[in-house]
């Protein structure tokens, strides 16, 4: 296991010993990571490894059983989801978390609200009376350019409910992406999507976020989408973090190979069953 | 001492016959997800065919023991003849709407069924005492009790034995929960899950006139029986746990002890006691007693 | 988000404004009818604010008992009859009790709160029947009204009691429309579809929920005090029971949540079935009633909400 | 296509409500009168129907002319045959006031006689006055309506409630006068507490060492009274005072008395006639038992009552009781002012104030005896009222050992609200 980078003091997110346990399952078996500030880091790791349980415990969805977490220095181990969404850490979802009910447009535009209301657009400087008009001009830009920057805008009317898989997975992330977070984490940003769209999807994101200036980390089953888009990967076994470091050195890993990459003679097919 | 065993009695007493209309209302809920306001009615109706059937089983001087078959029968009658009607006629019609459509649909059910009651049977009263009488006192703590109070009780174990032994020990009661766990998946393994629906609404049904039957031969069987019995049952179901046949059980001796210990020592408070241990019991255990919370897979 | 007024809504005000106009002419009976109407409207709206969130309170008559009772009681036990004054109180009383109720109601979802909000108004009711003061179950008289300090009695009152309550709905439409519209206010939909989605967003679903539920709170008890003062009369089987809270959530239901206006239309379409079950079928009214409910219920399942709001929705190039 | 639905089933609404009001009432046209009483729910066995029966036979009748006998043997009222329309009381007061608007604006009734409920009978006085239309109360009971207000187009022809107790404490000190302890059960809404308040004050004037136990409130319609039985027995009272009604006091009978809760204490009914009636020896003998009035087993044997009996019991099968024998009365009141107003107005039909004029301090015979409107400035009636004791006779129950008492006697006099009248020792 590299230790190197655990404990860098550049990190803008830093996780120490966490552990988590279901039942006799260990989810979590001493994670130590530091994740440096605007780097792109892949988490990969066969289902059940600890990829996602390690995401739910940064989001604050789960809460470890010890060991802490911070977030600029800052120890976020005990907030809550929206806690820690305010102070700048956002999410997308293995299954797109979406407004089924409502439009594209409308789910974006709750969740410009939301940030508006949280001072997370810049703060509002105009005065009341005036405050109103330019908030909703803001609003307007920052709709459309969500809407260009994630491919929406053909779907900009249509129901959440009725998108097909690849445009969810896009406003999913686009949801996450409103608040202008420092730090992103995508829970399987290309599970359900065909292999061929797989590229075009993450291109997208990544000039997204790059335009912003986002620290990622994303949750991925397909190799090649990890070596083309990570700095860094951390292969998740049994809970734990087997290794850590660029995709090839990584990738080339025996035990990498053996317990996580194992399928990758079966690569991309192999990928794909795991949507 | 002796006082508080008298409240113990009390308590099993009315838990006993709660239980009964509760369970039909808890199953229904547990395996169709409706909130079926319409069991007052299916209970008044239960008392109304018992009346009819025990008059004419003693006005005809059948052996005396008989009527309570007769009980037994006009509850099975009801249910087997409102709960396809209602399950096929309107409910599966709303399959699929929001719950509570289909707890509104219910209760304009239950609307119309009061008037269907007072068209077949006439606004006056009905007594049918022969069972109660049949049977005698005993004398337990002091005081006098009819023993058809134990009746009551013996026809609640029964139900709560054997529905649990239907549900847990029984090849079709297992189809049955693999259906309330999972619609979709049970229909793609070949359940026939529309005829489920319809043997568990009839079920309920009977399970609710059976209350109705057993209650007819102790009170004055009239108009309104039915309003009060919805929401006395939909407390006992939702402290308990929604779904839960022991939630049920519990939920129905919580509330017989709460309002025995009431009516004992403080008569005063009798009316919203239901209702206070109900909303004590929802802010300690949000989801009743019987139920746990799940977490969503993200 | 864009600000020019939703159609509907226009349609919805000028009606209102021909009500105040020619409130005069109509008959008293369709006055007092319209005025219960925009009682009763007025708490459903409150209602569907709830539903568009994803929750269904089987109790708001908490809050409509509330505020008809602090108008009552401070009409006729401490003399305050000016109108205007009967209505805040009631706003005052219904808003501070949901706000404090707020904060344990807010955990709550599905049958759940339906049930703790029954349970909650359900207890009010038991004291109210204890209260021998008020009247127990036969409840008390309101005095005649004044507003402004002018008396108002016989067919005036009637008439100023229907614009009051018009202006209100006036008011509570075009409020709750711009707050719909304010970031809190476009929430509801998105935690009843939701929530974890919105807790990720950074929003509390809690202080949102909470919020609505004391807006609903102070919508019920600005109705309550409006029928108290409509009908002259209030007592708890009337006010408090479950059965008036299950009429709302039916008026509510044939409304729907997707408009503003609908729950006034709604609970004018309901007050006129029930007089007309009432008149064609004294004996069966419940069985007439209740054919229409399912009726509706099966052939309107979006409320009157989804036929006013379908044509908006259509989407513009 | 929905719009348009919609828009269709509002011009069917608006034709439909247009159409229900007919044309106004003229001078010789029929006489319309609204009867509400509740023809659903619990109170519709007991009261209302009954009620509505004894309305239906007396309009007929009437409208027949001659069927009666003198002072009642005119057509109608005056000559004018009298039409009915019904309105179900069920549904709380918000209904009933809305009902009443309509009855009166749109379906034109020339006057209203109803409502049993204490609850409707307040919220419907006042509207009664904004509207300027004749109203009776037949049947409800408490005394507020005119203790606390006054009227002018509000009138009661039955008495209130107040004395069905005082008479009933005054019959069982009677019976019992030792009585210790007295312990009740009564529904816990105003009618129960009322009843309860009005006995044991009496009680305590009349007895003031008696001691009063806290009693059992049951709510309306529980319908299972075990557990209260068991409290009861428990306490051991000489006496149980009950004002259940209807369904909730049958209930309450069939469980208490194979448990020997009437043999134990001395349980008086102070509404039970209706219920001896349906229950006939089910009712343990030796119980007490009012009938809201002289009515049905306390009913002279007049010429009237005996009509009233063969006449409801042909055509309904069954006996009238304490409703009807009210409603009753309510019409002939009403007949007896209108045709008192009409010879004052020589013989021309009286226009709505000459029959108030005429009906404030009325008096008039009914089929239960005498009744006098003493109270509320001439608009609430007084009546002497009896108690009588529940005894097996032939398979059927009948009243024994009956004691009538004075109107004067169990009514407050004009001007005294009657709880004071009672805490003052009936002064």
């Amino acid at each position: 296991m590299s230790t190197a980078s655990s404990r860098s003091a550049a990190a803008v997110l830093q996780a120490r010993n966490l552990r988590k346990q279901f039942g006799a399952v260990t989810a979590a078996g001493d994670i130590s990571v530091g994740i440096e500030r605007l780097s792109v880091t892949g988490l990969i790791g066969s289902n059940g490894a600890g990829k996602t349980t390690f995401v739910n415990m940064i989001t604050g969805y789960l809460k470890p059983d010890s060991g802490t977490i911070e977030f600029d220095g800052r120890d976020i181990t005990t907030l809550t989801p929206r806690a820690i969404t305010r102070l700048g850490i956002a999410r997308s979802f293995q299954i797109p978390q979406l407004y089924d009910a409502l439009s594209v447009e409308e789910n974006i535009l709750v969740a410009l609200g939301t940030a508006a209301r949280n001072g997370q657009l810049g703060p509002a400087t105009a005065p009341r009376g005036q405050a109103s008009r330019l908030a909703r001009q803001q609003e307007e830009q920052a709709l459309a350019q969500i809407l260009s920057q994630f491919q929406l805008r053909d779907y900009r009317v249509r129901l959440a409910r009725v998108l097909p898989q690849g445009v969810r997975k896009a406003l999913d992330i686009a949801l996450a992406m409103v608040a202008r977070p420092q730090v992103l984490l995508l829970d399987e940003p290309t599970s359900g999507v065909s292999s061929e769209e797989k590229f075009a999807i993450m291109d997208m994101i990544m000039t997204a976020l790059a335009q912003q200036g986002v620290t990622t980390l994303f949750v991925e089953h397909d190799m090649e989408v990890v070596s083309r888009y990570a700095q860094r990967v951390l292969a998740f076994y049994d809970g734990r973090v087997i290794a850590d470091g660029e995709p090839k050195r990584v990738l080339q890993d025996d035990d990498v190979r053996r317990y996580v990459v194992g399928m990758s003679h079966a690569a991309p097919a192999g990928a794909r069953s795991h949507a | 001492m002796q006082q508080f065993l008298a409240v113990l009695i009390d308590a099993v007493n009315y838990a006993s016959w709660l239980f009964i209309v509760a369970s039909g209302l808890t199953l229904i809920y547990g395996v169709m997800r409706i909130l079926n306001m319409a069991h007052g009615s299916l209970y008044a109706l239960g008392a109304y065919t018992a009346a009819s059937f025990v008059g004419f089983w003693s006005t005809h001087g059948y052996f005396p023991a008989g009527v309570f078959l007769m009980l037994i029968a006009a509850a099975v009658t009801v249910g087997v003849i409102m709960g396809p009607l209602i399950e096929r006629g309107l409910l599966r019609l709303l399959y699929g709407k929001d719950e509570i459509v289909l707890l509104l649909a219910t209760y304009a059910l239950f609307l119309i069924l009061e008037d269907v009651i007072k068209l077949g049977w006439g606004v006056d009263a009905y007594y049918v005492s022969q069972p109660y009488g049949l049977l005698g006192n005993v004398t337990l703590a002091g005081l006098s009790y009819p023993l058809y109070s134990f009746v009551v009780v013996g026809v609640a174990v029964a139900i709560g034995v054997g529905l649990s032994w239907v549900l847990n020990g029984t090849q079709r009661g297992k189809l049955l929960k693999a259906v309330i766990h999972d619609r979709e998946v049970s229909q793609t393994l070949g359940i026939n899950v529309s005829r489920y629906y319809m043997v568990t609404f009839t079920v309920g049904a009977i399970l609710a006139a059976i209350g109705g039957a057993f209650t007819a031969p102790q009170i004055s069987v009239s108009l309104g029986i039915g309003v009060e019995v919805i929401v006395l049952a939909f407390a006992v179901v939702v402290i308990g746990g929604l779904g839960s046949l022991p939630g049920a059980a519990l939920g129905a001796l919580i509330v017989g002890l709460a309002r025995s210990l009431a009516v004992h020592y403080w008569p005063a408070v009798e009316l919203f006691c239901v209702y206070f241990v109900m909303a004590l019991v929802l802010v300690f255990r949000p989801q009743g007693l019987f139920a746990a919370p799940e977490l969503r897979k993200i | 988000m864009s600000k020019r007024l939703d159609p509907a809504l226009a349609v919805f005000l000028a009606l209102l404004a021909a009500l105040i106009a020619f409130a005069a002419w109509l008959p008293a009976w369709a006055q007092s009818l319209l005025s219960i109407a925009l009682a009763t409207g007025m708490v459903v709206l409150g209602l569907t604010l709830l539903m568009r969130t994803g929750l269904v309170s089987f109790g708001q008559s908490l809050y409509l008992c509330l505020g008809a009772y602090a108008a009552g009681i401070l009409n006729s036990k401490y003399g305050v009859t000016d109108m205007i004054i009967a209505v805040g109180a009631g706003a005052l009383v219904a808003g501070v009790v949901a706000f404090l109720l707020g904060f344990l109601m807010a955990t709550y979802r599905h049958i759940f709160f339906a049930t703790l909000s029954l349970a909650f108004s359900m207890i009010l009711y038991g004291l109210l029947v204890k209260s021998a003061d008020l009247g127990s179950t036969d409840g008390f008289n309101l005095t005649a009204p004044t507003i402004m300090g002018i008396k108002l009695e016989g067919a005036l009152s009637q008439r100023y009691k229907l614009i009051l309550g018009a202006v209100l709905a006036a008011i509570a439409t075009i409020g709750l429309w711009r707050y719909l519209r304010t970031p809190l206010g476009r929430l509801a939909p998105a935690i009843r579809d939701n929530e974890l989605r919105v807790e990720y967003m950074g929003a509390s679903v809690r202080h949102a929920v909470h919020v609505k539920y004391t807006i609903a709170g102070l919508l019920g008890g600005i109705g309550g005090a409006l029928a108290a003062l409509a009908v002259g009369h209030i007592d708890p089987d009337s006010m408090a029971y479950w059965t008036v809270s299950g009429e709302l959530v039916f008026i509510a239901v044939l409304s729907g949540s997707a408009s503003v206006i609908a729950p006034f239309l709604a609970a004018a379409v309901f007050e006129t079935l029930r007089m007309l079950a009432h008149d064609y079928s004294p004996n069966t009214w419940q069985l007439s009633l209740g054919a229409a409910m399912l009726l509706l219920i099966l052939f309107l399942p979006g409320g009157l909400a989804s036929v006013l709001v379908r044509r908006s929705r259509e989407p513009a190039p | 296509m929905k719009l348009r639905q919609l828009y269709r089933a509002c011009c069917a609404l608006a034709i439909a409500l247009l159409s229900a009001a007919p044309a106004g009432a003229q001078d010789a046209a029929p006489i319309k009168i609204g009867i509400v009483v509740f023809l659903s729910g619990q109170a519709a066995a007991p009261f209302g129907v009954p009620a509505k029966n004894a309305a239906e036979l007396m309009a007929d009748s009437l409208n027949k002319g001659g069927v009666l006998g003198k002072p009642y043997d005119k057509k109608g009222f005056g000559g004018r045959p009298i039409e009915l329309v019904f309105v179900d009381e069920a549904g709380g007061t918000t209904k009933q006031v809305q009902e009443y608007r309509n009855l009166v604006q749109r379906q034109e009734v020339d006057m209203i006689i109803g409502y049993i409920g204490s609850g409707d009978c307040l919220a419907v006085g006042p509207v009664a006055e904004e509207l300027k239309r004749l109203t009776v109360f037949f049947d409800c009971g408490t005394p507020r309506i005119f203790e606390d207000a006054s009227y002018k187009y509000v009138f009661r022809t039955g008495p209130h409630g107040v004395m069905d107790n005082v008479a009933l404490a005054l019959y069982t000190l009677k019976r019992n006068p030792n009585v210790k302890t007295i312990i009740g059960i009564n529904q816990n809404y105003a009618w129960g507490q009322d009843s309860w308040n009005d006995f044991i004050e009496s009680m305590k004037a009349l007895k003031p060492d008696v001691k009063i136990l806290d009693p059992q409130w049951p709510k309306l319609g529980a319908g299972q009274y075990n557990a209260e039985i068991s409290a009861l027995l428990a306490a051991d009272a000489d006496v149980v005072h009950t004002s259940l009604w209807g369904g909730d006091l049958e209930s309450f009978i069939l469980q208490a008395a194979p448990r020997d809760l009437f043999k134990k204490s001395l349980v008086v009914l102070s509404a039970g006639e209706h219920v001896v009636d349906r229950l006939e020896t089910q009712v343990p003998q030796g119980t007490p038992f009012g009938a809201r009035g002289p009515h049905n087993y306390y009913a002279p044997d007049s010429e009237l009552n005996r009509w009233l009996r063969k006449s409801y019991q042909e055509r309904y099968k069954l006996t009238p009781i304490q409703a009807s024998y009210k409603m009753a009365q309510a019409f002939l009141g009403v007949k007896s002012a209108y045709e008192k107003a009409m010879d004052k107005n020589g013989g021309k039909h009286p226009d709505q104030d000459q029959i108030i004029a005429a009906f404030e301090h009325h008096a008039w015979e009914g089929p239960s005896g005498k009744v006098e409107m003493k109270l509320g400035k001439g608009h609430q009636a007084v009546q002497g009222t009896a108690i009588g004791t529940v005894k097996h006779e032939g398979g059927k129950a009948v009243a024994a050992d009956i004691e009538r008492y004075a109107a004067e006697k169990v009514n407050p006099p004009e001007g005294v609200k009657s709880l004071d009248w009672i805490k003052a020792g009936f002064k």
